[in-house]
């Protein structure tokens, strides 16, 4: 219970707190989100299903609202706490942070992803997933630049027209199913309905390419980070575009796997397209936002693909990748956001040098950056190591593809770093690191090494939900919640 | 102290220098520092020595499960057995004299404590790379050395004049490894598809019960792992980076580029030698790209005047004659030249540091001459590695090269000669290179020539060391031919690891034909040292200018024009789609096309309100339209569908 | 008896006349532009319907439609006090009863 | 029948009020009868009515709860045009009286069991209507809207005649259930019949505002004051759509499918005109008639759905009705000389309350969860969705050029250049706006009862 | 002259009378022929013995309602021919529309004519009497017609509020 609604009262209340208190309100807000989370963390048993609301009684329109976690979802919103904590922390020194509406919307964000990630029914889940979509509305239109008009509404059309297609997805989904609960849609038995089945998963995933986003249905991404101030580039980024990630392993995988045969290949080789596709175009970008948003279709690509093989294996590296990636996410534009700080400027033409006049930052920016193109020790290693090697073995082809982006991976990024941090001393001045972005970027890269080294504490977790879904699909099991 | 705790310490101590370095390195004073990270990496080889001393069987240590997925868990363990002890003990032991020299090479530099870290951080990738039981911990030491390679290269990123190109060098180093660390990750997928496990001794133990049923998988898995050891150690075609990497600090060069870090891909084929057995397409290739490395190499060096680029060439030459011992299944041969490399080119590589650092920075061999008087215990050792690497009879190189050159002898007499012209080569341009720093006049001015001075003490004591291992070397592994008690104590040491499958053994070869091939060779040597004494010294001969070069000199210098291949080939291509992609596609057809679309929807909203024009009649028109309509559907629904 | 109580044609012509009536009135709003006039045409719709309620009421023998009758010209006496007073005000405001003069808005 | 007394009294007793020219105590008189109005009705079974009951104006369970809601729109209305109509005291009186009659109206056209009362039922809500819309009598865009929607609406009640006769004619029933006997008897082929059935329909469309007979909407909705547009939009609509509703749900129920191919035909056509005419307008009115126009597209799936069409479309009402009306009550703030939609710069950013409430408005018109509107939609949606799968994906394709429209409004209106734009409400809009937030928060828990 | 031909005439001059009141010019001669239809339709209703209704036709239409016309005529002084110059595309498009919609209508409904066919209506004499509809009214349909006087009341008002001269727009 507190854990859904405690962001959404702290949310509230944030925007009615002076602006004096607005910063250290916001920080303390969000870590106390995060403990409450971090002891429903302690008081977790992996194999469990904890119910935080189950009526007994079933609502008009088949509405149940069921919500819970498992590991799975678990995992997530320890990932979504964190991470706010995290940005809010990155923006300590920036004006942003001490604006009652940007942490009051950034809660209530908190609180939609949440209860995404806690909801057991289907209706929930559709309106969660579009309630997340207002709060980064308002911040990116607020917060971002003015003359955004035009991406914002890409990016609003596009993520809406998804949803559209979801609902749709949803309303048909009720005609399989009694009601609109988690544990009654898994069991929607679409035997001989194969085709219908990959209709109504495909309108569901289409919601989720659109968000994730997969490779033609991407265009909405690098304008709208472009435009976006740096908070809400990273809600975006590493926050927002794990609900279809995570949507696709908790709910389209168990409930339409009968028609997902027809999706899988398709999927995948989006995926794999959009790996090389977004990799290729990041190597010539010149603003570094842009560069590294067509990295994330790159990298999301990937897990993507690995999702929609429906491996334990691939399942599992993914979710370490979606950590992974939160966490390069942040860390890259945080980069990108310092770099625009203190110059004005992200065009890598008009960087150079940063480095000598700025060592701590080039270090860091540094660590990130292999980070980022997952070398050894990173949690990314893992996660891309395991993905790629499902996917080399669903197909050689498919493999090499996804392969291709550890080479591609390097170029564009020591091309990014290279380009602002060395080279000719166009910057002469560029004030070093603050302490909470020593801060943040210390904790990021404890965590990507943790994880990096030892992956099992998220596969631990999410283990239980996995397998479910792997006996879901062998059709031996029968549920009772 | 157990053995298993001796080797995590072993491993853990240049860490346990990194971090401290890295943490407190910028306050505390540059000797504690230097000495710091100089000691963990000596501990780690006095260890490596006890454990050496100590070594019966193969041991595994379990450190800790990393993860374990559905069907294969990654575990970090490592493995002690005469392989991973006999590759420690190089790097370290080489390890610990660059150290030393490092502390007098870098004595000036701002980022003194930065750069012990990096390569205490090296030692311990690599010690990870060859002391991990599978291939996973191995995959973790291959691309740490990556990174820390690319760390070190790009190390001088603020130089003012060399900085961009530092930087750009280091770039090209880390990506072109990447390619190469593409292809061990695709060994790495099939190895767990089709052995559920990457340890090397159960992957062993499966192999060797049935080969029959590997053999197949076994070439593909061997072809990627040869394209992985020809990205690290710098065989055609991903040998253009290694050249380039000399921008890093000489001490770099000689830990990184030239002892320890490019034998990993001959430590790789070494460690997966029970499946590159069971691919004889692969060992042919081997040794193809091997010769074509070697020869190539050497001939670029002929004409280059960069002293390092000279080593670099050489180094790459010197590989590509490992891959032609490892092609023809000479493991411990090759492995044998690893060795006795390691210390000729530790010592060419520290001896031209030593000159470099006596000429101020200056590279150019042109601007060189005459610095035997000037500089007299760097001349010694780097005339003893010139020797050594040019075969001079009973140094240590001669002794290592004629192992290749005689198996080469043994499996064709083409390979054979071949290898000769790549030997009468690297004779060439070391003695050219040798005479032309050290003898003659000095050509780079007054002003340079007063500050020229012999190196200090922790430079030239690893130059006395390495030259001593230089000349002493071969006794390692002395042909059995001619000693027959003391020969091939290494190839017997190492023979735990290799299982002892079908090797050729040199033994075979009769015992004249074996000292033939060494007169031959050693004749090839002091002729061609000769003839460099009469060209550089007697005639003073100078390297030429680009101008005045004629066609071979011309393509020797500009490097074949590899680089400018690649460029046109890849690179170009690439960026090409790059752009094309981004304003093309991206741009035209996908944002344009949408926002077209959305334009024409709003356009659209234009046309749908002229209709409503203002005018009543109109309106009651369309409501008497409407009617019709309504009207016209059922009499047409009823006529036609009833 | 049977001759007194028909009342001269059939069914259909009645429903004709009304059909006609309606059509008529339907052409007139739409080809004349005086709003009085329209207001009349309306009018005469509205006697169609009358006409054809009648018809059908006598048709079922049942007084109930005549009622109808009854309420639409309430009605129509309603309308027509509406529509006339619109019109007077719309003549004060633009000093014409012509429909063609009432296009400000549009679009 | 009780309800209906107290508030056609209520108006009465308001226009004798108007004389005090107190349009307080106006406001009060009407307010209390609009409240004893909804309190009879809502407790309209509890207690023995002093009326005898009448066979032709019966409330059934949902007929109740639409006449609730009407009884609550209006209420909210009255509030709404109180800052407008104060202004005019000679008239202030007449305004609440017509409303309030017309309200009668919207009852009869909820309530009703026969012909008749649905006859003059409709008469009743349209002609105090025709007055409202061309109240403002020295505008000649009002006049000219009233002139406009009081011919066209004539000439649809002929029609609606004509189409009654004949169904009289074939049925030869004035009675609701006996018209439906007879068509389930087998007189659903009828000819005559079914030229009735049609031509109510389109007198009905027109009612609705729905293509090809919405003419009338955008004009009529610019042309009328704010007060009066949310009145047209919500209780006028409200009604005709559940009249249309009931009809084609139950008894013509045997004919709807026969027509349903016209009935989508004007639901697409609806939804897609509506919102693409919208796009490009400069006045807000005249922007919120072809979203309502749109809506009503939507809305019309409820006349395909025999089982749950009045419940979805009670559910869809009440969020469209508040959206709309919180919308006019914004524009009335920051109306200045025109209702231009330029003046909504800004408005939201600097004034939370109105900030809030137009987000959410405007959400709930997208169709966003979990506001009112989106289960509104998502009820209609659903239930259309086996039948007639590929319109309810041009609906959904429709729906998102509405979210482009809305979101285009939303973004101007939360722009931070007119900041420091603060504007003055009065506690009336207020009231208003927070009926309405309440509304579009908390209107879908009805279906959780 | 039978009922029958009687009939007929009548129907005939009821829509001759109809067309002349959209094709004349002169807004008073459309009220004119206007009632005359009306009279005529008067007669029909007589015809088919709904005298009640008659009268109140003649009464309420051709009495009341048509003076009224002639009244805000007479008032607006239009009275001249106000007619303007009119659109020929427009007039040929309502013509055809109008036609349309007659022949549609027609042809829609021709089923039942065949259904009516040679069945001359029996007239139920007391149907249309006064006192039947009057006992239908006052019992069976009380309601409705005192709601029609809310109709009623809001008609005057709005009457009275549209109609009456403001201070603010004398001049």
């Amino acid at each position: 219970m507190e854990l859904i609604f405690l962001p959404l009262i702290l949310g509230i209340i944030a925007f009615f707190v002076p602006t004096k208190w607005v910063r250290p309100f916001g920080l303390l807000a969000s870590i106390s989100i995060l403990a409450v989370s971090i002891v429903h963390l302690i008081n977790f048993n992996t194999s469990d299903y904890v119910m935080l609301f189950n009526p007994a009684e079933i609502f008009p329109l088949g509405l149940t609202f069921k919500m819970g976690y498992d590991g799975l979802a678990l995992v997530m919103v320890l990932l979504t706490n964190a991470v706010i904590s995290i940005i809010l922390l990155a923006n300590w020194n920036r004006e942003i942070s001490s604006n009652a509406r940007f942490t009051g919307l950034t809660f209530l964000m908190q609180f939609a992803l949440i209860g995404l990630f806690t909801s057991l029914d289907g209706i929930l889940f559709y309106t969660f997933w579009e309630l997340a979509l207002i709060p980064i509305f308002l911040i990116l239109y607020w917060f971002g630049k003015q003359d955004n008009n035009r991406a914002l509404f890409k990016f609003f059309l596009y993520t809406l027209l998804g949803s559209l297609m979801m609902l749709l997805s949803f309303i048909a989904l009720g005609y399989f199913a009694p009601n609109y609960s988690y544990f009654q849609l898994v069991q929607a038995n679409f035997v001989g309905k194969e085709v219908a089945a990959a209709l109504i998963m495909g309108g569901i995933l289409f919601a989720f390419a659109v968000k994730i986003p997969l490779f033609p249905f991407h265009t909405w991404q690098a304008p709208t980070y472009t435009n976006a101030p740096m908070a809400g580039t990273m809600l975006l980024s590493a926050l927002m575009l794990k609900m279809a990630l995570y949507g696709m392993i908790k709910w389209m995988i168990p409930i339409g796997f009968e028609g997902l045969v027809y999706l899988k290949w398709p999927v995948i080789t989006l995926g794999g397209i959009g790996i090389v596709y977004g990799a290729i175009i990041a190597m010539k970008q010149k603003d570094l936002k842009t560069l590294f948003a067509y990295a994330s279709i790159s990298h999301l690509g990937l897990i993507a693909a690995g999702i929609m093989l429906f491996t334990v294996s691939a399942i599992e590296a993914s979710m370490i990748q979606i950590i992974n990636h939160s966490i390069v996410a942040v860390a890259l534009f945080l980069c990108a956001g310092i770099i625009e700080d203190r110059l004005n400027t992200r065009n890598i033409d008009d960087l150079g040098g940063i480095a000598k006049v700025a060592p701590h930052f080039g270090f860091w920016f540094a660590v990130m950056t292999f980070i980022s193109v997952s070398v050894p020790f990173t949690a990314g290693f893992i996660g891309e190591f395991v993905l790629i090697k499902e996917l080399f073995t669903a197909h050689w082809v498919i493999g090499i593809t996804a392969a291709s982006t550890l080479v591609f991976g390097a170029v564009y990024m020591l091309r990014a770093y290279q380009g602002s941090m060395f080279g000719p001393s166009k910057v002469t001045v560029f004030a070093d690191l603050k302490w909470n972005e020593y801060l943040v970027f210390a904790l990021l890269t404890l965590a990507a090494i943790g994880f990096g080294l030892y992956p099992q504490i998220i596969i631990d977790f999410i283990k239980p939900s996995i397998q479910f879904t792997q006996e879901l699909m062998s059709g031996d099991l029968t549920l009772t919640k | 102290m157990g053995k298993d705790l001796l080797l995590l310490t072993l491993i853990s101590l240049p860490l346990i220098g990194a971090a401290i370095n890295g943490i407190l390195g910028k306050r505390m004073p540059k000797l504690i520092v230097g000495s710091l990270a100089t000691m963990m990496v000596f501990v780690s080889f006095l260890i490596g020595l006890t454990l050496f001393t100590g070594l019966d069987k193969t041991t595994i240590v379990h450190l800790f499960q990393v993860a374990k997925f559905e069907d294969f868990t990654l575990d970090a363990n490592f493995q002690l057995d005469s392989l991973s002890i006999w590759m420690t003990l190089i790097i370290t032991g080489i390890g610990s004299l660059i150290h030393l020299f490092s502390m007098g090479y870098m004595s000036h530099d701002e980022g003194y404590h930065k750069f012990f870290t990096y390569l205490n951080l090296f030692i311990f990738s690599m010690l990870l790379l060859v002391l991990g039981s599978n291939y996973f911990v191995l995959f973790f030491g291959w691309e740490g050395v990556g990174i820390c390679s690319y760390l070190l290269i790009g190390f001088h990123y603020n130089d003012a004049e060399k900085g961009l190109a530092n930087s750009l060098a280091a770039r090209k180093a880390f990506i072109m490894n990447r390619i190469g660390d593409a292809g061990l990750l695709f060994a790495l997928f099939m190895m767990l598809n089709h052995f559920h496990t990457l340890e090397f001794v159960e992957i062993g133990k499966m192999v060797t019960a049935s080969p029959e049923l590997y053999t197949g998988i076994a070439g593909a898995i061997t072809l990627c792992l040869f394209l992985a050891a020809t990205g690290k150690s710098a065989q055609i075609p991903l040998f253009t980076w290694l050249p380039d990497a000399m921008a890093g600090p000489t001490p770099v060069s000689a830990l990184i580029h030239a002892a320890t870090m490019v034998t990993a891909g001959i430590y790789l084929t070494v460690r997966s030698n029970f499946l590159f057995e069971l691919a004889p397409t692969t060992k042919d290739i081997i040794l193809v790209i091997g010769i074509a490395t070697t020869v190539v190499a050497a001939f670029i060096a002929m004409r280059q005047n960069d002293i390092k680029k000279v080593l670099a060439y050489s180094t790459v030459s010197q590989l590509g004659l490992m891959f032609v011992a490892l092609g023809m299944g000479a493991y411990t041969v090759a492995l044998f030249h690893v060795t006795t490399h390691a210390f000729f080119k530790a010592l060419l590589f520290l001896g031209s540091g030593s000159v470099i650092h006596a000429m101020s920075d200056e590279q150019d061999i042109r601007k060189m001459g005459g610095l035997s008087k000037l500089t007299p215990i760097t001349h010694i050792t780097f005339l003893i590695g010139t020797l050594a690497i040019a075969g001079f009879p009973f140094l240590s190189g001669f002794f290592s090269k004629d192992e290749i050159l005689a198996h080469a002898w043994m499996s064709s007499p083409i390979v054979y000669g071949i290898l000769m012209i790549a030997v009468t080569m690297t004779a060439i341009y070391m003695f050219r290179l040798y005479f032309l720093v050290f003898h003659g006049s000095f050509r780079g001015g007054e002003k340079l020539k007063s500050h020229v001075h012999e190196s200090g003490l922790s430079m030239t004591i690893p130059l006395m060391v390495l030259a001593v291992l230089s000349v002493f070397g071969g006794i390692l592994n002395l042909p059995g031919i001619v000693f027959h008690d003391a020969g091939h104590w290494m190839s017997h040491f190492l023979e735990s690891t290799t299982y002892g499958l079908n090797q050729i053994e040199p033994e075979h070869m009769d015992g004249n034909q074996s000292i033939i091939l060494m007169c031959i060779a050693s004749a090839v040597a002091l002729s061609v040292m000769t003839w460099a004494y009469i060209t550089y010294v007697k005639k003073q001969a100078v390297a030429k200018e680009d101008a005045d070069m004629n066609a071979w000199e011309k393509l020797s210098s500009n490097k074949l024009y590899i680089d400018e291949i690649y460029q046109t080939i890849f690179v170009q291509p690439i960026l090409w789609l790059s752009t094309t992609l981004a304003s093309q596609f991206e741009q035209r057809v996908l944002n344009n096309g949408i926002f077209r679309l959305t334009s024409a929807i709003e356009a659209s909203g234009n046309y749908t309100r002229k209709w409503q024009s203002g005018f009543l009649s109109s309106y009651l028109f369309w409501m008497v339209m409407g009617i019709i309509g309504f009207i016209s559907y059922y009499i047409i629904k009823s006529t036609f569908w009833n | 008896m049977e001759q007194l109580n028909n009342i001269g044609a059939s069914l259909d012509f009645y429903i004709f006349v009304s059909i006609a009536l309606f059509s008529i009135g339907a052409i007139g709003v739409l080809t004349r532009k005086n709003m009085i006039v329209l207001l009349m045409c309306i009018e005469l719709m509205l006697n169609a319907v009358n006409l054809l309620l009648v018809t059908f009421s006598t048709f079922f023998g049942n007084g109930e439609a005549q009622i109808f009758v009854f309420f639409i010209i309430v009605v129509a006496a309603a309308e027509a006090t509406i529509g006339l007073s619109i019109l007077i005000m719309a003549y004060r405001n633009s000093k014409s009863i012509d429909i063609e003069m009432f296009h400000k808005l549009n679009g | 029948m009780d309800a209906l007394i107290i508030i056609f009294i209520t108006g009465l007793i308001g226009l004798f009020v108007g004389m005090l020219k107190n349009s307080r105590l106006t406001l009060a008189v009407i307010s209390v009868g609009l409240i004893a109005g909804f309190l009879s009705m809502y407790y309209m079974n509890d207690y023995q009515s002093i009326f005898q009951s009448y066979q032709g104006l019966q409330f059934s369970r949902t007929q109740h709860m639409f006449a609730l809601l009407a009884i609550g729109l209006t209420f909210v209305s009255v509030l709404l045009g109180y800052t407008y109509f104060k202004e005019d005291e000679e008239h202030t009186s007449d305004y609440y009286g017509l409303m309030l009659f017309s309200l009668t109206g919207a009852l009869c056209l909820i309530g009703f069991s026969n012909l008749f009362m649905f006859f003059l039922g409709l008469e009743i809500l349209s002609i105090p209507i025709y007055v409202l819309v061309g109240i403002q009598k020295g505008n000649s865009l009002s006049s000219e809207a009233s002139v406009k929607y009081f011919f066209t609406g004539s000439f649809a009640t002929a029609i609606m005649l004509f189409g009654i006769a004949l169904v009289y004619g074939s049925t030869g029933s004035f009675e609701m259930n006996e018209i439906q006997m007879a068509l389930d008897m087998g007189m659903s082929h009828s000819p005559m019949l079914n030229i009735g059935v049609l031509m109510m329909m389109a007198a009905f469309l027109f009612k609705v505002g729905a293509v090809p007979f919405h003419f009338w909407g955008p004009d009529v909705y610019q042309g009328s004051s704010n007060a009066v547009m949310a009145y047209m939009a919500s209780v006028v609509k409200l009604a005709a759509l559940f009249a249309f509703v009931h009809f084609f749900n139950f008894t013509f129920h045997s004919v709807t499918p026969f027509v349903a191919g016209l009935i989508l035909f004007a639901i697409v056509v609806s939804l897609f005109l509506g919102y693409l005419s919208a796009l490009k307008q400069t006045s807000f009115r005249r922007m919120m008639a072809y979203s309502s126009i749109a809506n009503t597209g939507f809305a019309l799936f409820a006349v395909l759905n025999q089982q749950y069409g009045e419940a979805s479309l009670w559910i869809f009402m009440i969020g469209y009705a508040c959206s709309t009306i919180a919308l006019v009550t914004i524009n009335m703030i920051v109306e200045k000389e025109t209702d231009n939609i330029a003046n909504w710069k800004g408005i939201g950013y600097s004034n939370p309350l109105i900030g809030i409430t137009l987000v959410i408005s405007l959400l709930s018109l997208s169709g966003i969860p979990p506001f009112t509107g989106f289960f509104g939609k998502y009820l209609l949606l659903s239930s259309a969705f086996t039948n007639y799968l590929p319109v309810v994906i041009l609906a959904i394709i429709a729906s998102l050029v509405g979210a482009y429209l809305y979101l285009r409004l939303m973004v101007l209106a939360l722009s931070k250049e007119g900041e420091g734009n603060k504007l003055k409400m009065n506690l009336t809009q207020i009231i208003v706006l927070i009926l309405c937030l309440g509304g579009i928060l908390g209107g879908w828990l009805v279906l959780l009862i | 002259m039978s009922l029958q031909m009687i009939s007929v005439i009548l129907g005939s001059l009821t829509i001759a009378s109809a067309l002349m009141v959209i094709l004349s010019k002169h807004p008073i001669r459309s009220v004119i022929y206007l009632v005359i239809t009306f009279f005529f339709i008067s007669a029909m209703y007589i015809l088919m013995n709904a005298q009640f209704l008659a009268i109140v036709n003649m009464i309420v239409y051709a009495g009341a309602i048509m003076v009224l016309f002639l009244f805000v005529l007479m008032l607006l002084n239009l009275n001249k021919e106000m007619e303007p110059e009119t659109n020929r595309m427009g007039i040929i498009s309502a013509l055809v529309a109008g036609g349309t919609l007659f022949l549609v209508l027609i042809t829609a409904l021709r089923d039942s004519f065949q259904y009516g066919k040679g069945y001359t209506m029996v007239k139920v004499p007391e149907a249309g009497l006064v006192e039947n509809l009057g006992k239908l009214l006052f019992s069976k349909y009380l309601v409705p017609f005192e709601i029609s006087s809310i109709l009623f009341i809001a008609a005057m008002v709005g009457a009275v509020l549209l109609a009456k001269r403001e201070k603010q727009i004398i001049d």
